[in-house]
């Protein structure tokens, strides 16, 4: 069994799903008997600021779950990745939503992975899904919780919102693949 | 029940309904409104109230009313609005009625920030008004155990019929953790004893009071309290400890998230071979005193880290004595310390004892 | 002949402008400023009547009103 | 013999600590009688305030609470909305409802809760010792006011019955006096009717009461009722100010 | 070319954290104008509430403070009884001056203290993220009312500008709009003969200035303006509601 | 300047007004109605103003507005007032304005009574509000003192930017001693310094705000803060000591009024041969621990005397530590201890050192 | 006939009820009650017509109306 | 020099002058140079009240002003008789108003004088000034303060009142000779 213990790091701006995504991150890993902790970013009430989450996942109780340095980084805009680039643990894994963010990441340390989520999003679906995307690829790559599981969550978090379930899924698995695959090739 | 991921403060309204309370009354404030908003919607599906107070000094004062006619009631606030429930404390104390408050903290002083701080340590547990008076206070470190605290405090309340503060900071608010409910209704309806007001059908009336112009009355009213808070300070206080098995060399004492913050570091510097152990207040008030100085007679060395200038280091200093070598790490305005500045504190406060680590890989770093 | 300049950077994209102006000659770009908004543009520069309407109605100060000659201010704004 | 006129089951029999001549005695008396007479003297809870009458949870003859000064309407909240079965009042000073405690009174009438509130203006601040109250005339000594009130200085006297009466919510608000037997049987018909729409569930309902203070007015208490009269009464009118019938539904309903 | 609109240098030019379209950045241009238009700006102290305006202190281009929230008309009444010289405005909001500041603004107009408020009504609590506010209309969503405002549970909306009006002592108090650029012109001549009464040393005036909040209350800008326009003008009628000039003076002089 | 007998409460009005303060905002309340009522009288002779506020609330908010724009400030209180006060007291201090803030004690919690007591010790050296900030305590213990402290604390307010709260029991508002005045105007006008808000002409516009957003920022203006109050603690210290010069068994330590009634117990005692000696911190913020603990050196015992439930006990018990030998005799609801009452305390604890009298007469009963 | 019964020990010498009776049959005594208070009595019973009002205005509840046969209530209190 | 150190309890009916009589018994002591502290009991504000208040006098600083067991008691009516007498301390003194109390003290360890203090007041000018009456054989009685002194002080007092002088001077000096003459006579 691969030891699960992590620390994710999503962001994004406001709007564009990576609590949503964390949230469905620490439910997968939750209902795998992991435990977890899911930490926003609270600033104050200013429009259209950024907005992240920080998923820790353990098998032992979290101990803290505000981390300086996590192990990896889930980005969906240059301003986060400017900001929180910098903070990952050498040895870290680093997503950038390359759609979006037009810039590339500088660290030599860190595993860096380019993913056109919006366009891929798109594609199977929806550019709103983008999110989906992003979350498939780390959970392809760290195989931190099943993709099972995942899916499952994805599901029953757009219960209220059935429409929206097939994109969601897609673009999760559309995500997932691409982590998968850079998982075999790298590294 | 099966675990179920849920804000803080949100798990903190649920809990007050498992507790069967289902009366609250409060005012927004970031970073605690979630628990209003969650209610908002709750009670009145389990036949509550729910009443958004003009502010906060009205809000202390209906659950002042409310408490009074008998019923279990809630409301929850963060600093500058616990600030102006001061006066109503005292008289909620005063006329020995049981309440819970919920103390999401954020910085201060003043209007300060929205970010987590615990710079309300002082406020809750030493000086919350005028008056001799104390409320018990419990400091949760998960949102599991705010639950757990929250559940735990109208037990306290209507057992000793005295406020009780659960204080945690924004951080507990605001994320979420995995919980586990016990099952509906844990709290019996609460008994309206001889005193709540119901309306004095088939027995004398009652009065809920605290003004005593006969000075020798008032005075006995205050040995009353004051003996009460002895009972409770015998028998209330709550701690936990984490790395104390073995020897250590520091001491680490830290209340509600800050201590699992310590607890990251203490892990990290076991891995190299360095023995330090945690205590953790859970009831601020009473304060475990003489745990504490138990459990510091056997380090060389104590640090004390808050998010504040140093607010329970009182409470520290004050179990260990003026010549205690007592260490302090404290941010504030929302800086949360992170783990590796805390790593580093406790290093610095371990060079200061002239310790060697132990072999390293000593303990594992989970 | 009256014209309006709109700062790029000020402007959120609200809007407001493009309701106020009598002319209807006011519309938003497609491309977005540092903020990520998409911003209010002139379509007509000629028709601009100079009334200062789309300036009183836009919350961010993003827009300035410029006229030559006699002006007739028929509300004192 | 009958007796025609007696003590009231409302009310114990404890003498009260008011001043000779006092109309806080009356004021209660009135509100026990309206008590005795409703049948509800089992069901009440009644709330004393911060004043002269502080004292009153002793004087009621139901269970009573004594709030922190100006709050007695947040704590009258509190105990309706978790018992909606009792009946709730509370009686308080101008300084207790009118400065201090404005907010409480106006939030607490505007949400149309279903308690009822005595208020009793009598100008001035009785148990501190005659400071300014909100509702003190113009002119009027006070000892913060040591030359009179400067309406310059401190505005004009606040009309509670009035600013309560104007909020949207329907409500029933009266204002009487005490300073003739005529008008305490006038008042004594308001405060009935006040409770009556509590026990019907209908609305908030309050009734300012004019009152003397002869020891803080300087004046005997046949003085007292003079000054009530010839300048309290022009300035603040008897009389209903609002009854829930009066109101008309808005009909708005704003979902968006 | 002459610049026929531009900035004003009562605001500094610090672009504002305001939502796209929200009518908070209006008023304050209308603020800051009429304070450049008097002459006013170097002698002005202004307030800062605690809302989604609590950053003005950062926008208005004078010596500001940022009050606590709700208590601006307190510090104002501070401020100027220390400086009589200086021109004091505060700046709030609904649920900071209806709400848990309504004893604040009721005592400040009643006596009279010579500042100038701007009561900015946007039907909601915006900084906090859309919770119910003295002044959200019947049946509207809110954060704590998830079933729309229910009549019957929190009352009627208050009518801030009526209930000041009705007070005796004189003021000038009025309500306006920023929903369409007519209402804009109309509600800036207000707000400068609102602070013309204070440099003219006359009395209290208060405009308060309806306002949209397309982020809490879940709409474009655009479906913004309409509801306020349907929804919240036949409620809270715009015009002047009271003039000093109107004052008749009260003989009363209650010496005794 | 003569003498004049002078009830504390009117001294205390007058003692401002010639610190060259004329700015009053207060609310009636016993025992201190005296103070706004004298001031109401006194400031519009000298061009100064007073204000009846609405209530505590406004009132600590108003004298916020009037720092905030450079005047000297008062306000005055009693307990539950003065809980009322705790937010705006949190603002003040985070914005550095300069007020004085007088409380005359009355019994409590809630309502209490109105009789004397000194039971608001905590909440105005420890927990006065939300948020890490600190007032200066004044304790004085005669009339005379009072008017001297209260020259004083606008001198500290000023030097500090910072609250001063001056404390004393209802007693010392209602009696009337001897006083005397400084002249006239001791206090310079207020300098507006570089913060005060008076108009921008001439200069860039200033803000007073205690808002910080940035965690970062908040953090850097709590540490300010924090280092001004070290500042404070090292220079500020003062209290006042009683038959210390000779050898003594016992040290008392009391505060305001009730080491009035010690020192009578005392020259009693010592006319019995009994040594005791009397610690009084007359600033209980920042409190003298060093010198505590140095006068409690020289003795075998400590008793410590208050009109509360042993509130300073606190800082007693920080001083010497948790081992050391510390008796507490105190009383509440408005009882005020007699000195026989504290004479048989005395006797009690010297009981526990085993000492004996040394010879009758030693020291003269004045 | 109707008549009052006064509690000497409750009545604070006001004087309320002597200005509220109709018949003016009410007085002061000039002795003092064990609280000090000059207290009210009735000068002449016969001419006591039970209105009540002297009982209606006082503040101390110190008064008591009896009346026999049938008594028409013109005012309800 | 006497030692003049003493402590008395003046009581009353709120209204009957008796804080007054202390005031100008600090005063007196205060212009002679000594150490003094008026401390009046203030209730809550009940209405007709008894009002007491305690004089303390010195050489050197006033240690408590808060005496349970004073010196000396002048008492005004039956209630602060009956309240107070038995806390005067053994061999201490107690003057009372037999004009208004009918009762006597039962202190055999005290020296208890009785005055017509109405009675007397009213012969030389109005009843009203029995409270000088009192003071006035307090002072006669104990020697503590200067009559001169005193007299000096009751004038200060009225000053704005000054037609009340004549009759409270008279008062006081009726009451002074009657202490003079028992501290001739007796013990
Ligand atoms: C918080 C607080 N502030 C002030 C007081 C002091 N206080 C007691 S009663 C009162 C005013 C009483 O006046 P009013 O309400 O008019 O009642 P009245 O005595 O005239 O009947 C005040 C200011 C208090 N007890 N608590
Ligand atoms: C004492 C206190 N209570 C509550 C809050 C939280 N709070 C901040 S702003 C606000 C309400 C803002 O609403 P409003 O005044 O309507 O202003 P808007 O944001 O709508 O402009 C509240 C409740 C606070 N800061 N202080
Ligand atoms: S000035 Fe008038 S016409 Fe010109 S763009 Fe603006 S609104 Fe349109
Ligand atoms: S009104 Fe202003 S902010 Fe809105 S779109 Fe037009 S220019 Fe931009
Ligand atoms: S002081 Fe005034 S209000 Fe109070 S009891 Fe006396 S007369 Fe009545
Ligand atoms: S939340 Fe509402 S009031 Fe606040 S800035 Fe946004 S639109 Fe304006
Ligand atoms: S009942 Fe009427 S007539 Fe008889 S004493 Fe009373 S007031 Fe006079
Ligand atoms: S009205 Fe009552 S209290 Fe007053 S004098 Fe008559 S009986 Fe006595
Ligand atoms: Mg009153
Ligand atoms: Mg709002």
């Amino acid at each position: 069994m691969p030891n699960t213990d992590t620390e994710v790091l999503m962001a994004g701006f406001g709007g564009q799903g990576m609590l949503l995504s964390g949230k469905i991150l620490a439910y997968a890993a939750m209902y795998q008997g992991l435990e977890v902790s899911w930490l926003p970013s609270y600033g104050p009430e200013m429009r259209g600021g950024t907005a992240n989450v920080t998923v820790c996942i353990s098998e032992k109780q979290v101990a803290s779950p505000y981390i300086a340095q996590p192990r990896a980084l889930l980005t969906m805009n240059q301003p986060s990745l400017e900001k929180f680039g910098p903070r990952v643990r050498p040895g870290g894994l680093i997503i950038i939503n390359s759609s979006l963010v037009p810039i590339k990441s500088d660290r030599a340390d860190c595993r860096v992975i380019y993913v056109a989520a919006n366009d891929l999003a798109a594609k199977v679906g929806t550019g709103r899904a983008a999110n989906l995307v992003m979350l498939g690829v780390y959970v392809g790559l760290s195989g931190v919780v099943d993709a099972k599981v995942t899916e499952k969550i994805i599901e029953k978090e757009f219960s209220d919102k059935v429409k929206f379930i097939p994109a969601n899924v897609a673009a999760f698995r559309a995500g997932l693949e691409e982590g998968v695959n850079a998982r075999a090739t790298n590294r | 029940m099966a675990k179920v991921l849920m804000k803080g403060n949100e798990a903190i309204g649920e809990a007050a309904i498992r507790a069967g309370c289902v009366h609250f009354f409060g005012y927004p404030i970031t970073p605690q409104s979630e628990v209003p908003e969650y209610l908002a919607k709750r009670l009145p599906e389990v036949g509550g109230k729910f009443v958004q107070a003009e502010s906060e000094v009205a809000a202390s004062n209906m659950i002042y009313g409310a408490a009074g006619v008998g019923v279990r009631v809630l409301t929850t606030s963060s600093s500058p609005g616990i600030s102006l429930m001061s006066e109503a404390l005292s008289y909620i104390a005063a006329c020995e009625l049981p309440v819970v408050v919920v103390n999401v903290m954020r910085s201060g002083p003043g209007l300060g920030g929205i970010l987590p701080a615990q710079s309300d340590y002082l406020h809750a547990t030493k000086g919350t008004a005028h008056g001799d008076f104390k409320m018990i206070v419990l400091a949760p470190a998960s949102v599991q155990e705010a639950v757990n605290l929250v559940i735990l405090a109208f037990e306290l309340a209507e057992k000793y019929l005295n406020p009780v503060m659960v204080i945690g900071d924004g951080m507990i608010g605001q994320m979420m953790e995995p919980v586990e409910f016990p099952v509906e209704g844990v709290g019996k309806p609460l008994d309206p004893g001889n005193w709540a007001l119901t309306g004095c059908k088939g027995r004398g009336k009652r009065i809920i009071n605290s003004l005593y112009l006969d000075p020798e009355i008032c005075y006995r009213h205050n040995l009353k309290l004051t003996a009460k808070y002895e009972e409770i300070r015998k028998a209330e206080q709550r701690f936990d400890t984490y790395n104390t098995d073995g020897p250590y060399d520091l001491l680490v004492t830290a209340f509600g998230m800050t201590s699992r913050i310590a607890r990251t570091a203490i892990d990290e510097l076991a891995q190299e071979g360095q023995r330090v152990a945690l205590f953790r207040p859970i009831t601020l008030n009473p304060f475990p005193y003489e745990a504490l100085r138990a459990a510091a007679s056997k380090a060389k060395r104590v640090l004390d880290l808050e998010m504040n200038m140093g607010q329970m280091l009182q409470d520290v200093r004050m179990a260990l004595g003026p010549d205690a070598a007592i260490d302090f790490f404290g941010t504030a305005g929302g800086v949360v310390p992170s783990p590796d500045q805390c790593r580093e504190k406790m290093l610095e406060s371990i060079s200061k004892t002239g310790s060697r680590p132990k072999a390293k890989g000593a303990r594992r770093n989970p | 002949m009256p014209k309006i300049e709109i700062s790029v950077e000020r402007c959120k994209g609200c809007e407001r402008c493009n309701d106020a102006c009598p002319a209807k000659i006011l519309g938003m770009t497609q491309k977005l400023n540092a903020r990520g908004y998409s911003y209010a543009q002139v379509n007509d520069r000629r028709k601009c009547l100079g009334c200062r309407l789309c300036a009183i109605n836009c919350p961010d100060l993003a827009i300035e009103v410029f006229a030559e000659g006699t002006t007739y201010e028929f509300f004192h704004y | 013999m009958r007796k025609v006129f007696a003590s009231t089951a409302g009310l114990t029999d404890r003498p009260t600590h008011y001043c000779p001549g006092c109309t806080h005695g009356i004021i209660h008396r009135m509100v026990g009688e309206v008590i005795e007479d409703l049948g509800i003297r089992e069901r009440t809870v009644g709330i004393a305030p911060v004043g002269c009458s502080v004292l009153a949870y002793e004087y009621f003859n139901c269970d009573m609470f004594e709030a922190s000064h100006g709050r007695a309407p947040a704590v009258a909240t509190g105990a309706k909305r978790a018992r909606p079965d009792i009946i709730v009042f509370s009686y308080q000073g101008d300084g207790d409802l009118a400065s201090i405690g404005m907010g409480e009174i106006i939030h607490t009438a505007n949400r149309g809760e279903k308690v009822t509130v005595i208020f009793v203006n009598n100008a001035i601040y009785g148990m501190t010792g005659g400071q300014l109250a909100p509702t003190t005339m113009p002119g009027q000594y006070s000892t913060t006011t040591p030359r009179g009130r400067d309406v310059r200085d401190c505005g004009y006297p606040v009309k509670m019955a009035e600013i309560i009466a104007q909020l949207t919510t329907p409500a029933f608000v009266a204002r009487g006096s005490t300073h003739t037997p005529r008008e305490i049987i006038a008042t004594k018909a308001l405060i009935k009717k006040a409770f009556e729409y509590q026990v019907a569930g209908t609305c908030f309902s309050l009734v300012e009461v004019l009152s003397i203070c002869p020891t803080n007015w300087g004046l005997s208490v046949r003085e007292s009722e003079k000054w009530l009269e010839r300048e309290m009464l022009p300035y603040y009118p008897l009389g209903v100010k609002k009854r829930p019938e009066d109101f008309a539904e808005v009909s708005a309903d704003a979902k968006h």
